[in-house]
């Protein structure tokens, strides 16, 4: 099995990992991520004035590559996924937009493909229990806290990998590989998003949250699925442990990471070494 | 704060023009307040959505555009996932937003930024970050 | 007035003292309130006996009298909450007569501390479970009313 | 010697398990009257009832004790067997030993259950022995009804009944029926016109065989009690002869002289001799006397020399007739709260202030206006129109603590009907809640401000002012937290809907009760919603408490199935657990008569031969009597008695204690 796989800007850069991990992981369980052969940057956020069309056309490029390389095109960064799977619909359902979009572009496309996050593929289409057999070191029950944010899950109707108000694919999938999930308040409140170039106090307050909520909850790691969440929820532990006596960081990985892990990738090319906190006394703790 | 109300400003231009831009229509909002008790940063705004909603239905445009709210939304959803009439402060408070920005007046500087901001952030922060607030 | 003895004797002979109560209640709230008690199956002390009435209203103050001196220990009057009589406003005027009636109760002797008013809807099963209970133990602690029953003359 | 049987049930398990019923049942023989006793298994399944009829003939008993479960369970089971076996229903009683005794208390060792059962039973059978055999009380009812107001909750009172095929008198106090509905323009939530559906009930009113409509005419006076009402009515001096007058309307054309139209709401004028509206039923003027000349001076009788078949009768007055019923029905409606208690919303001193009545008939296309909204002040259409909900409801310091419950709704209808009549229009709404429950009222609401643009603004108004021409409107809206201040063209007040004037004189004739708003109070506000306290009186439409048309008219019809119901038997039978006076001895003291809550109790005067009053007495009127036994304990001669509960069975049951 082939799927045409969409890496995005920030995969390429600062969350290599992720990307290293997720493409090992599928080598590991018998399916290739082949990389769209020309893409460009989605535009990291999806025009929200419907009469913003040239916000289309960055993702519509990227959607207008994958449909020339199969049915389906998968991604790992939750704003991608939102971005693309948005951006198909609206090309899908509205005629009027589609031919302004493809005509400004140059390029044939329909909104015939689709757009399926990583979750979905290891759900869907590889299904969890091959996931289970195929795994080589599970977690030791390592409690690990999925936490989701918005853009995998909102506005439900247009994207949503599960149910909108209490998804549990992550999780599902973290107990697959011998987590124990732990479910905390703060799942899917944002993570502060671009307001980490403006308003940072707002970021940490706002991950801070995210952070205190999981760790309240017992949670040992938390894993995401976005490189910005990554980016903030890591930062914003200094304020956290600044206004928290006693406050002890906790790793955040990309679901990827623990993944490979598990499938047996060595450290390195889950790209352990990245990540702000080390993962790795944690599991070596546990005797993974 | 004290306003007198007119039906020139009600249906004014510059509430047809921010409707048009966000596909939403303000007179469905029946101010319940559920985007304000779920937005993750009602907290910070001079006008939380419900309120910002509530001026724009009164037709008062600039007392909208005169509070940070539209800075301070990150277009999470929340507040139209929960809406019980399906309406999008997020997309209001874009449309709020373009109209600021086409008249080229950018929230943020670029040179402004911190440069280890700019090495360490990831660039998808970068790039909607200068969607939303620079021209 | 044998078989009341016998009755008497097999409560006491649980070893303390056990009150007698006696209790006047109307049919529509306290009485249908005390059944579901029973189709519920809660369970209070036994202590008590019913009598029923159509309504508080109909509630002689005599009829109190008349229980202590043939040996209630204590008396209990319960009907339904203002407003939900089934008669309007029967209970109504009972509750203006107790006013009354309090002082002479005082003055023929009787501790008003045997006497007790309630309210028990016909859905208060709890309620009248805990008003059994706890009546029972507060005359219990009081002690037999046998100074009363040395009044007690024929009627 | 009573001959009393005991029979004590085992309920299967329910009661054996914890009482020993054999030992009750051989405690019981013990009891001097008891002449036969036995336990069961089941006593209410088809052998028990046999067992205990075959002993009642057996044994020749005369008295019946079931030891068992509640009374509410099977009393009226035990007592059909006994019915049927020849002994007095009313002579068998039940002991409770299931709910109050064998369920409550779980001695398995059965020595608590046994003590308690034989307690209540021996104290069952100190009762029974003292009860009389009761006869249930027949009282033969009058099928006729009378309906009070001929509002839309009274026309469709008296046109159910009628269609039930019993006769009914309809009283309406003003010259024509319809009541407030006939003011309305069109009616929500679905907007049909209200004449238009309104109109044709009227009509078959007047029209069928077995109604007889007395308007401009009030009830003087209700005696009797129910199945045997006997009403006094007065019928107002019209000044028409309603025989003779055809309806031609020649007098009011030619009468000389107006008035304010009170139909009109001071809205418009009408002639002095006059019809309150074009569609009025019956179509027959009335004169207003103290408005016309001819009877306050003597001077003009223009009407009745144009009057062609001689209709006019200047020397008419009042006549009280009296008609006999047995039911009636109390619809008198309501009335809006007078706005000038308001001040600050300057009704009566700004003309284009107005109530949300006087709204109705501006929309109205047979109002003064023709149905266009023209402002009362100079006839301008409005370019807005501010309406204030709210206006001395919930308003517990100037008006009342209730919600009218209706005026959301007739804002946002009349904000759509300004809105279809004047499309530039921007109407205001000040509201402090929408209250909008009821089959697809809330969707209404919600179409008022999404699709005809009203501008519902949260909070009330302090004050209305004229400024140059226009109503200058200084309120609050509380959702952006602002004060705010709208220049408007009118004002429509939504004021709160109270009771009519009289109405507490009305009820205390009825002997019916009222709350203080002087609304009338149902026997039970969830369970009995039609009935007074007053056994054959009901209620139906806004007499109760602000309601709307459909509600109205289901409690019209609600009460009419209650009068059929209460005709479908030529007689009505009754419990015997009456009250009943020991007359000799009565002091005549009242003091039952102050108790009983039904005012069943009479003074009745007893005279000898020459017809010399020699005394007076209290008696029970049977077919009013509830049964409450309040009379008894108030009594301080002791000589009224509650049957079934008499002192005597009383203190028998606690001399057994
Ligand atoms: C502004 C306004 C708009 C409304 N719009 C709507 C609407 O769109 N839809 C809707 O469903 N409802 C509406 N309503 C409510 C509606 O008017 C009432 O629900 C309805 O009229 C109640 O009917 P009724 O028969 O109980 O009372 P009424 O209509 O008040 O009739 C009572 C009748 O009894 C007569 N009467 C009073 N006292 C006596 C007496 N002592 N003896 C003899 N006769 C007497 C009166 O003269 C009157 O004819 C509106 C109300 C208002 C105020
Ligand atoms: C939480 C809550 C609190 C409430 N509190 C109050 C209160 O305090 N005061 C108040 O006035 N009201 C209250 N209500 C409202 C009250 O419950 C309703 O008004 C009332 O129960 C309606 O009675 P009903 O007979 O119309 O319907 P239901 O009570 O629903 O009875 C309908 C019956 O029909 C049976 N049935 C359904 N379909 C069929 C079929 N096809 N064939 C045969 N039988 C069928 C059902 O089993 C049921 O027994 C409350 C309601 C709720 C939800
Ligand atoms: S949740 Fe929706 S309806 Fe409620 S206040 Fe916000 S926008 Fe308005
Ligand atoms: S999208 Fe904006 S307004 Fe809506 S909840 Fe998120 S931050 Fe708040
Ligand atoms: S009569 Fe009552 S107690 Fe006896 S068997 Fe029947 S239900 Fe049970
Ligand atoms: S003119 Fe005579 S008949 Fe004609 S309406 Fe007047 S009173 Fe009646
Ligand atoms: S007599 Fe009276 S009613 Fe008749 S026309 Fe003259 S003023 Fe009018
Ligand atoms: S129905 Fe509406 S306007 Fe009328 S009193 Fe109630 S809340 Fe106020
Ligand atoms: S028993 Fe009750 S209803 Fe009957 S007369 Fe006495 S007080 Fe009135
Ligand atoms: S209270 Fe007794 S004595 Fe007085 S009038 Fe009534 S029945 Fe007669």
């Amino acid at each position: 099995m082939k799927i045409p796989y969409y890496p995005g800007c920030t995969l390429n850069t600062v969350a290599k990992g992720f990307d290293v991990s997720a493409r090992e992981s599928a080598r590991a369980l018998g399916f290739e991520m082949e990389e769209l052969g020309q893409w460009n940057c989605c535009g990291a956020s999806f025009p929200l004035s419907p009469d913003n069309l040239m916000g289309l056309t960055a993702p519509a490029k990227v959607l207008a590559s994958a449909a020339r390389m199969g049915d389906a095109v998968t991604t790992l960064c939750s704003v991608c996924y939102n971005v693309l799977k948005r951006t198909n619909k609206a090309l899908r359902d509205d005629g009027e937009k589609r031919s302004v979009v493809t005509g400004f572009i140059e390029e044939e496309y329909d909104g015939s493909t689709e757009v399926i996050h990583f979750l979905e593929v290891l759900r869907d289409r590889v299904g969890f229990d091959r996931v289970r057999e195929s795994v080589k070191r599970p977690l030791g029950g390592i409690r690990a806290a999925a936490y989701y944010g918005c853009m995998l899950l909102r506005p439900a109707g247009e994207v949503g990998i599960d149910r909108h108000e209490g998804p549990t694919i992550m999780e599902d999938l973290l107990s697959v590989l011998g987590c124990e999930p732990v479910d905390f308040p703060n799942k899917i409140e944002c993570c502060g998003a671009h307001l980490a170039m403006t308003r940072t106090d707002v970021v940490e307050r706002l991950s801070g949250n995210v952070l205190e909520s999981a760790v309240d909850c017992g949670a040992e790691v938390v894993v995401t699925s976005c490189p910005l969440c990554q980016y903030n929820l890591e930062k914003s532990q200094a304020k956290v442990a600044e206004r928290r006596a006693g406050y002890r960081h906790v790793p955040v990985v990309y679901f990827t990471q623990l993944l490979g892990i598990a499938l047996g990738q060595s450290d390195e090319m889950a790209g352990l070494g990245e990540n702000r906190w080390d993962v790795r006394p944690l599991l070596e703790a546990k005797g993974v | 704060m004290k306003i007198k109300l007119f039906k020139q400003e009600i249906e004014g231009s510059s509430i047809r023009q921010i409707e048009r831009s966000s596909g939403e229509v303000l007179k469905n909002c029946y101010q319940c307040g559920n985007c304000s008790g779920g937005c993750p940063v009602s907290y910070e705004m001079d006008l939380p959505p419900s309120q910002a909603i509530r001026f724009l239905q009164l037709g008062k445009v600039e007392e909208v555009k005169k509070a940070n709210s539209m800075w301070l939304c990150v277009g999470c959803q929340q507040c139209f996932s929960r809406c019980p009439k399906s309406v999008s402060a997020a997309n209001l408070f874009e449309a709020l937003r373009q109209m600021s920005l086409r008249q080229g007046k950018d929230h943020r500087e670029i040179r402004d930024l911190p440069v280890s901001f700019l090495e360490k952030a990831p660039q998808q922060a970068i790039v909607c970050g200068f969607r939303k607030l620079v021209s | 007035m044998d078989e009341k003895d016998v009755s008497r004797t097999a409560q006491d002979s649980k070893g303390g003292f056990e009150p007698r109560i006696m209790a006047f209640v109307c049919n529509w709230c306290t009485y249908a309130g005390a059944d579901l008690a029973g189709t519920s199956r809660m369970e209070y002390k036994e202590n008590v006996r019913i009598v029923k009435l159509p309504c508080t209203g109909r509630i002689d103050p005599l009829f109190i009298i008349k229980a202590f001196e043939n040996g209630a220990d204590g008396v209990l009057v319960s009907g339904c909450h203002p407003g939900d009589c089934h008669y309007t406003t029967g209970n109504y005027h009972a509750r203006r007569r107790w006013i009354a009636f309090r002082s002479l109760m005082e003055f023929v002797g009787i501790d008003l501390r045997r006497l007790h008013f309630s309210w028990v809807s016909a859905s208060e099963a709890l309620k009248w479970v805990d008003l059994i209970n706890n009546v029972t133990d507060e005359v219990r602690k009081l002690g037999p009313f046998a100074e009363y029953k040395g009044l007690k003359q024929g009627w | 010697m009573a001959r009393i049987g005991v029979f004590i049930c085992q309920c299967g398990n329910n009661i054996e398990s914890t009482v020993d019923t054999k030992s009750v049942s051989e405690e019981m023989e013990k009891v001097p009257g008891v002449v036969f006793s036995c336990n069961y298994k089941f006593m209410c399944s088809s052998p028990g009832q046999e067992m205990l009829k075959e002993a009642i003939k057996k044994h020749k008993l005369d008295g019946v004790v079931v030891s068992a479960c509640s009374p509410h369970m099977h009393e009226k089971t035990f007592r059909k067997a006994c019915e049927s076996a020849g002994l007095n229903p009313y002579r068998c009683e039940i002991a409770n030993i299931r709910e109050q005794c064998s369920w409550v208390h779980h001695d398995k060792t059965k020595k608590t259950g046994t003590v308690k059962s034989n307690d209540l039973t021996r104290m069952t059978i100190e009762r029974l022995k003292r009860n009389r055999p009761l006869k249930k009380i027949n009282i033969p009812v009058n099928k006729r009804a009378l309906v009070i107001g001929g509002g839309i909750a009274g026309i469709q009172a008296a046109l159910d009944i009628a269609e039930g095929g019993r006769e009914v008198i309809l009283v309406e106090k003003e010259p024509s029926i319809g009541g407030n509905m006939a003011r309305l323009s069109e009616t929500f939530p679905t907007m049909d016109c209200s004449q238009c559906i309104l109109t044709p009930k009227m009509v078959e009113a007047e029209l069928h065989e077995r109604i007889k409509i007395y308007t401009y005419s009030e009830v003087e006076g209700l005696d009797g009690y129910i199945g045997n009402f006997t009403v006094r009515i007065r019928k107002k001096a019209k000044y028409v002869d309603e025989e003779l007058c055809t309806g031609c309307g020649e007098c009011i054309e030619k009468c000389p002289f107006k008035a304010s139209s009170e139909f009109e709401l001071g809205l418009n004028k009408r002639k002095v001799i006059y019809t309150p509206f074009p569609q009025a039923v019956p179509n027959i003027p009335v004169i207003d006397a103290p408005n016309c000349t001819m009877i306050q001076k003597g001077k003009c009788g223009v009407c009745a020399k144009v009057c062609g078949p001689k209709a006019i009768d200047f020397e008419q007055t009042d006549e009280i007739v009296e008609e006999k019923v047995g039911a009636v029905v109390v619809a008198t409606g309501y009335e809006l709260m007078p706005n000038e208690r308001f001040g600050e919303y300057g009704y009566g001193r700004i003309k284009d202030v107005i109530n949300g009545l006087q709204f109705e008939r501006l929309a109205s296309s047979s109002g003064p206006t023709g149905g266009e909204i023209r402002r009362p002040s100079d006839g301008k259409v409005p370019e807005s129109v501010v309406f204030i909900q709210c206006v001395g409801s919930r308003d517990e310091a100037k008006g009342v603590s209730y919600c009218s419950k209706i005026c959301c709704m007739y804002t946002a209808k009349h904000t759509m009907l300004y809105k279809h009549k004047v499309h530039e229009g921007q109407a205001y709404v000040f509201y402090m809640d929408i209250r909008a429950g009821g089959k697809r009222y809330e969707e209404f609401t919600r179409r008022a401000i999404e699709d005809e643009g009203a501008m519902y603004l949260r909070g009330r108004v302090s004050r209305v002012y004229e400024r140059g021409g226009k109503v200058v409107v200084q309120g609050a809206d509380t959702l952006s937290a602002s004060q705010v201040e709208i220049e408007a063209d009118m004002v429509v007040l939504a004021t709160a809907i109270v009771s009519r004037t009289g109405a507490d004189t009305l009820a205390q004739r009825l002997g019916i009760g009222y709350d203080r708003y002087r609304f009338y109070n149902e026997y039970h506000p969830k369970l009995r919603p039609v009935e007074t306290v007053n056994a054959g009186i009901y209620l139906a439409g806004a007499c109760v408490g602000p309601m709307d048309i459909p509600e109205s008219v289901s409690m019209g019809s609600a009460a009419a199935s209650k009068v059929l119901a209460l005709f479908s038997a030529d007689e009505m039978a009754r419990e015997p657990i009456v009250a009943g006076v020991d007359k000799t001895r009565c002091n005549a003291c009242w003091d039952c008569l102050v108790a009983c809550p039904y005012s069943a109790i009479e003074k009745e005067e007893v005279k000898n031969r020459q017809g010399e009053t020699v005394r007076w007495n209290a008696r029970v009127n049977e077919g009013v009597c509830q049964g409450c036994g309040v009379c008894v304990a108030a009594c301080r001669s002791k000589v009224i008695d509650l049957a079934g509960y008499t002192d005597e069975q009383v203190y028998a049951a606690i001399s057994a204690f």
